[in-house]
């Protein structure tokens, strides 16, 4: 059984962390994303004004807000604002 | 409808068999190339793709049905290259199929305007002669791959 | 800049090798096919589309000119085939080059619009079962012969 | 030395005259298009109404008006209206 969230980041998201994704435990009972989130900005700092320009993506679907909850064997992607084309 | 996302090189010939239809008398079709550009006298040599391969289809795809409910228009058809494109090479290419060529026109028009703003594909420049500016913190992962491992 | 009258069948990977430019990071293509369609329960098979050879290319460029004066595009190519065409080939294919999507967009919209009105180009249908319809007074002038002799 | 102006007429010109080109004797001197057209009316009844709404081009080049002059070797095209693309 899966015990963490995988965060995903792309582009200067991922510049930011240094890492294209990070695995964190979580409680079988979930976890807020926004303090999930916070935890990581403590240790990356450069990720938390990419952070504000992201959209953020869990299991496939844009999230907003700050009450979004994540369980173990989520997949939260970070993605920075788009320039395909 | 079909959407791709590819790491090869794109050709308007691998395009035209995805928009047979008789009944649409006009096809529209965008292609979006690396450009030569400079900045403060560096030169880009070529642009490297980055996508979230597991949510990008699934946008593309809402685009496309977008498109289609919106204008009417009989057949859509996007393809994205990632991975490093150098300049001069196409990186994306938006053909629609309809009836009539107004509709042809906007459609295409939209499709582009909106992957620009609603599909998760980012660029970062590849620099010539600036080793400095080539050095990146990470290397993107590889393209296929969802997670560094 | 190229324009061209042909009575082949046109592909899209004809069109590319005229569109090579580091400085274009947009191209727009715009192809125009014969449609299916029907009047009156009678249904179209093909056109037959003629020309006046001595007077069209230099009506073509006039026209390509026009577009590169007016929205500073880069390359303009212009192919339009004569003769019978099926349903759902093509009779013409316009290409536009540009720096930016916008300028190429514009520009070849403009050409199909001038060219509509602007080239000597006519078409005739060409109609299913229906042998009274079909029976024309003059045949068309065979291609490349700009008399009947 | 030619003594002729060549008329050319396409797509419905064509078929209202029954021909795609017809030679018409002029003098050395030239004469006018239009009385030159119009001998051709006469004989062609339904090129009238297509002649309206025609293009002519003589020599390359669209003219108008009433008074253009066509001199022997001369090429005259009469363009209905345009229908490519």
């Amino acid at each position: 059984m899966k015990s963490s969230v995988r965060l995903l980041f792309f582009a200067t998201a991922r510049e930011a962390v240094g890492a294209a994704a990070i695995d964190r435990e979580v409680p079988a009972r979930g976890a807020i994303l926004q303090a999930l989130l916070s935890s990581v900005v403590e240790e990356h700092p450069r990720l938390e004004p990419v952070l504000k320009v992201s959209r953020v993506v869990r299991n496939g679907r844009y999230v907003s807000g700050t009450r979004t909850r994540v369980r173990p064997g989520d997949e939260v992607a970070i993605h920075p604002p788009y320039s395909g084309g | 409808m079909t959407c791709e996302i590819t790491s090869r090189p794109l050709y308007l010939a691998g395009v035209e068999r995805h928009l047979g239809d008789p009944g649409s008398g006009a096809v529209v079709l965008f292609v979006g190339r690396v450009r030569r550009e400079t900045d403060r006298g560096r030169r880009i040599t070529a642009l490297d793709y980055e996508t979230d391969r597991a949510f990008v289809l699934q946008q593309l795809g809402d685009l496309e049905r977008q498109a289609i409910q919106r204008f009417a228009v009989r057949r859509v058809y996007v393809i994205h290259r990632v991975g490093r494109i150098r300049v001069g090479a196409a990186s994306v290419i938006i053909a629609v199929a309809a009836a009539h060529r107004a509709t042809a026109f906007r459609a295409a028009r939209f499709l582009i305007e909106k992957l620009k703003r609603e599909v998760p594909i980012w660029k970062a420049n590849r620099w010539a002669r600036s080793p400095a500016a080539r050095r990146r913190r990470t290397p993107p992962p590889p393209p296929g791959r969802r997670s560094p491992g």
